[in-house]
């Protein structure tokens, strides 16, 4: 075990527990924000329940930090269900996620568009509905990269989830009542798309060995957020021809009005620091002026990853004045935070 | 065959994950997240923990707790749809204390008729239906056509085995190995490849039994 | 060019323009806070020349983004001088930034210890002076791995250089003087401490090759942010020894009074996600409590790197009240915002 | 020597700090941060365009003009310390279309003062001084005791470079190389190394003069 450990550049103490120790972490960090229930594996908003406030909650597999748990706070998520690294969570983690956040008013599953992710929620929420609470379930897959067809899994949800838990979880703080909050994370995720690449594979704690072997001087293109190869591999050309293919993929989908305003949300996986992700920004908001919409609001940062993944993703969300007010609303979580 | 008989199959799953842990952490690297061993191996472990506590519960009942136990644990795409298909195999024997070949059929086609209801996939996604279906076919077949349940089982284990080899030029429509497109193309789908380690624990497990 | 281009994980055009791109990007992103002149290579906070206000700027080599470019706004700096990566910038950027933001109450310059930015800085402020321009300068030298000595160098300025940036800032925000603001700059440095370890190179993206060569299951004891190589050499073990030895390093020097409340900052490398950063948290809060002191106030995150290289440090700064405060009051930058 | 001399020798290491910018990157990597190749590369072809654009300056206003181009495009160490060098250089020189050997020793020593004085550094801190002074004592020895200019730069290039190999068994006490203790033994000194390449640069373009 300890050789396995060693094997990786990670701080760990043992992989199977860096889940838990990072939650705990993520706690003792912020005891003002949330708690950390280790029994059911969850991150809770500190003042959760909140009687008459519609609640969200979301989760997935770990290793997408800040992503779910650094998003539970004031204006966003009331709790985070982390499952182990890359796996989903446990039907039993959602349901005490969502027993614990009801005031009354409801419940909205956030859900990213996997298998394992969905037939969970789906089983926690069909438990929540024996046991009482209204839940509503939202499915988010902007991930154009992958075809949508009525005969497959379907597109992925990658960056249009943190959108929508900041949008809605604004609505809800607003005390909107749970169609409303509901209505508007569908709306996110019908107006939001997005596209992903990869210059390195991560590795995983568990395997302790990269997913996929990416040479240097190879980029792969469509990628998701659980260290899986893309669409396609190409040759790693200038960032410039890189943000051209994630501006054509995302506009060409989302046919936003033209002189729309949007959101430009440039992601960084894990790996690529900040140096690039700002000279990615620089590249997209010049080429989506081009494209005839205005990037009025804008995220720049490493906020739904891939563990130490180097790549970038590109979400674009066409905004209306709900939505953007909604944005600007202020929010406090330990890893977003404005207006509070 | 009784609650024994399906403590042992759960035992031998455990083992074989445990032993094919690597491998299919492999073939899920390749056109999934690389976590389809650990998954496996968690749940099963926990199955045997589960079981090991219970030594009175009817074979159905064992099968429900199975179930029950995979779906607390494993997580991800594949404990939801083994944990419900055991829970939906368990339900068809009530709780009887034995069981008979033909009994076994309708376990296992209920289990594959839960999988295909929440997981939506078909024959030919590329997915544990294309083990499982030919599995359960060849052992209703086997069996009507008057094979002894060891044979039969033998023969669905092949029929597995064909099946998960079967998904190799398959382009994926289900599971994150979908996500790929063409190119998932060439491999061999990793919970297809549990299945049929799954069913050839179930023949090992009755030829201990008998 | 393009060749080596592609030899490397990383967005770029052409590797000498990927300081002035990045820059341009993040002027993009956050119009509201800062402009970038480019004709000086400087970020200028948005309405500066502030009359009457103390300004503080800094600046060095790039690639350790956000600093000190994402610190330019309220409350923080007044700009920025960011040289090549790893390089310091060079005196006409200084006195361009000096010049941009003095608002009549005299300048600060935050300068990291390290031989070119003293004497790059040095050669500025001389020139300011001859201008007319109120100079002070406060080299910052936090780091315990380095042994400080009259004969050497001295101690390279890390983590409490983003401290030091934060607390100043806000003093001069609140209207302190000259004198003042340059004296918590000191204070800050006086009783900070950081250490940083590594677990993988960087890779610059001029030469495009790991600065050192580090197997898997090795840990570099030690290390700056310019990807030099540490101290020593060590096997990779658990986080928890890891912190051991982080947390023994900078107690032992900083010597805070028992009981003292700490501000508690564990910083990625660029290239740790944050699941391990918190990790690394929660060893670090249990551990300076068992060292008899209270982590009153934490930072975790990314915010003073060395491009993408995998390895995290810890800055423990003595609080007290005066300090808090400061600490507690507004900021709004690109990379650290609440209250505002 | 006049003017063109000088050209001849910022030209000069222009063309050698090309050729040799990988070394000085591989030595910096060692010891520092990996870019002291790229910096006196980035410096001295600025100094080259800003000498092509001055066509009628005297010889001691062209160092001062090289030594604020440095200053004002390198950063880091190099930049102030050899900028400074070069303007201090040059001061020496004053207004004078031409310059005798003796002279010539004024110029670097006048240099050496001011790397000593910015940097405060000494001989056997394992910097650029431990190729520097040996090579202005050299060359003002040699000079003294009556040899050519031509004969006693070569000796000056010896010294410079014994001097830089003089660097690889010490312990860094300035620079970024001091941060690493004990691990600075064992390398070359980068800025050692570029200051040898810089006074064979100047040999050449003498004995061109001649
Ligand atoms: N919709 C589905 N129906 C049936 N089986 C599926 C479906 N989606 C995925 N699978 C099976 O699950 C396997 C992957 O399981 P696992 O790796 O444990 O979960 P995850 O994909 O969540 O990481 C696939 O190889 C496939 O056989
Ligand atoms: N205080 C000093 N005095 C003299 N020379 C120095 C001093 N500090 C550094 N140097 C020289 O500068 C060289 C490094 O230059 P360079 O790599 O360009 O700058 P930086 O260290 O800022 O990256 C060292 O090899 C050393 O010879
Ligand atoms: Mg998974
Ligand atoms: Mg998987
Ligand atoms: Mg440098
Ligand atoms: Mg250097």
């Amino acid at each position: 075990m300890a050789v396995e450990t060693t094997h990786m550049r990670k701080f760990l103490n043992e992989p199977a527990r860096v889940v838990k120790e990072s939650l705990a972490g993520l706690a003792a960090a912020h005891p003002d924000l949330v708690r950390y229930d280790a029994a059911a594996q969850i991150i809770v908003r500190r003042d959760a329940p909140r009687k008459g406030k519609v609640a969200l909650i979301s989760g997935g597999g770990s290793g997408h930090e800040p992503l779910h748990g650094g998003f539970v706070g004031l204006g966003m998520l009331d709790a985070a269900c982390p499952g182990e690294v890359f796996t989903s969570p446990v039907p039993a983690q959602m349901l005490a996620a969502t027993k614990a956040v009801d005031g009354g008013a409801g419940v909205v599953h956030i859900v990213k568009n996997y298998t394992g992710d969905v037939l969970n929620f789906k089983l926690a929420a069909e438990d929540a509905a024996d046991e009482g609470i209204k839940v509503t379930s939202v499915v988010i897959d902007d991930d154009v990269a992958v075809q949508d067809s009525l005969y497959t899994a379907g597109r992925r949800g990658v960056g249009a989830t943190v959108l929508a838990e900041k949008i809605a979880g604004a609505a809800a703080e607003g005390g909107a009542e749970l169609a409303k909050v509901t209505d508007i994370v569908k709306r996110v995720n019908d107006r939001a798309r997005s596209f992903g690449v990869a210059l390195s594979s991560c590795v995983p704690p568990a395997s302790g060995k990269p997913i996929f072997d990416l040479p240097e001087g190879q980029i792969e293109l469509g990628i998701g957020i659980h260290g899986e190869p893309g669409r396609k591999r190409a040759t790693l050309g200038h960032a410039a021809e890189i943000v051209d293919v994630m501006v054509e993929a995302v506009i060409s989908d989302l046919k936003p009005r033209s002189g729309a305003k949007v959101l430009a949300f440039v992601n960084g996986m894990g790996g690529t620091p900040l140096l690039e992700l700002y000279l990615l920004y620089g590249e997209v908001d010049k080429k989506l002026r081009a494209a005839g919409v205005e990037p009025a609001r804008n995220l720049v940062g490493s906020y739904i990853t891939s563990l130490e993944m180097a790549g970038a993703s590109l979400t674009v969300l066409e905004l209306d004045e709900e939505l953007s007010k909604l944005w600007d609303a202020p929010v406090h979580t330990p890893a977003l935070r404005w207006g509070a | 065959m009784d609650a024994a008989t399906i403590a042992t199959w759960m035992h031998g799953i455990d083992v074989v994950m445990r032993e094919e842990k690597d491998h299919l952490v492999q073939l899920d690297a390749a056109i999934g997240d690389g976590d389809h061993g650990t998954n496996m191996t968690r749940g099963f472990e926990a199955v045997v923990q589960a079981l090991n506590a219970d030594s009175s519960s009817p074979p159905g009942k064992l099968l429900i707790l199975a179930g029950r136990t995979l779906v607390g644990t494993v997580g991800g795409a594949s404990g939801p749809l083994w944990g419900s298909a055991l829970r939906s195999g368990g339900r068809v024997l009530g709780d009887q204390p034995t069981f008979e070949g033909m009994q076994l059929v309708e376990v296992l086609a209920a289990a594959l008729a839960s999988v295909k209801d929440l997981g939506t996939a078909s024959l030919g996604d590329k997915t544990m239906v294309d083990a499982l279906e030919p599995a359960v076919e060849t052992l209703r077949a086997r069996l009507s056509g008057g094979a002894s349940v060891a044979d039969a089982l033998g023969d669905a284990g092949d029929a597995a085995e064909a099946g998960m080899r079967s998904t190799i030029p398959l382009q994926a429509r289900k599971g994150r190995a979908s996500y790929l497109g063409e190119r998932s193309i060439g491999h061999q789908d990793p919970g297809a490849t549990s299945t049929a380690l799954i069913i050839r624990a179930l023949q090992r497990a009755v030829a201990q039994a008998s």
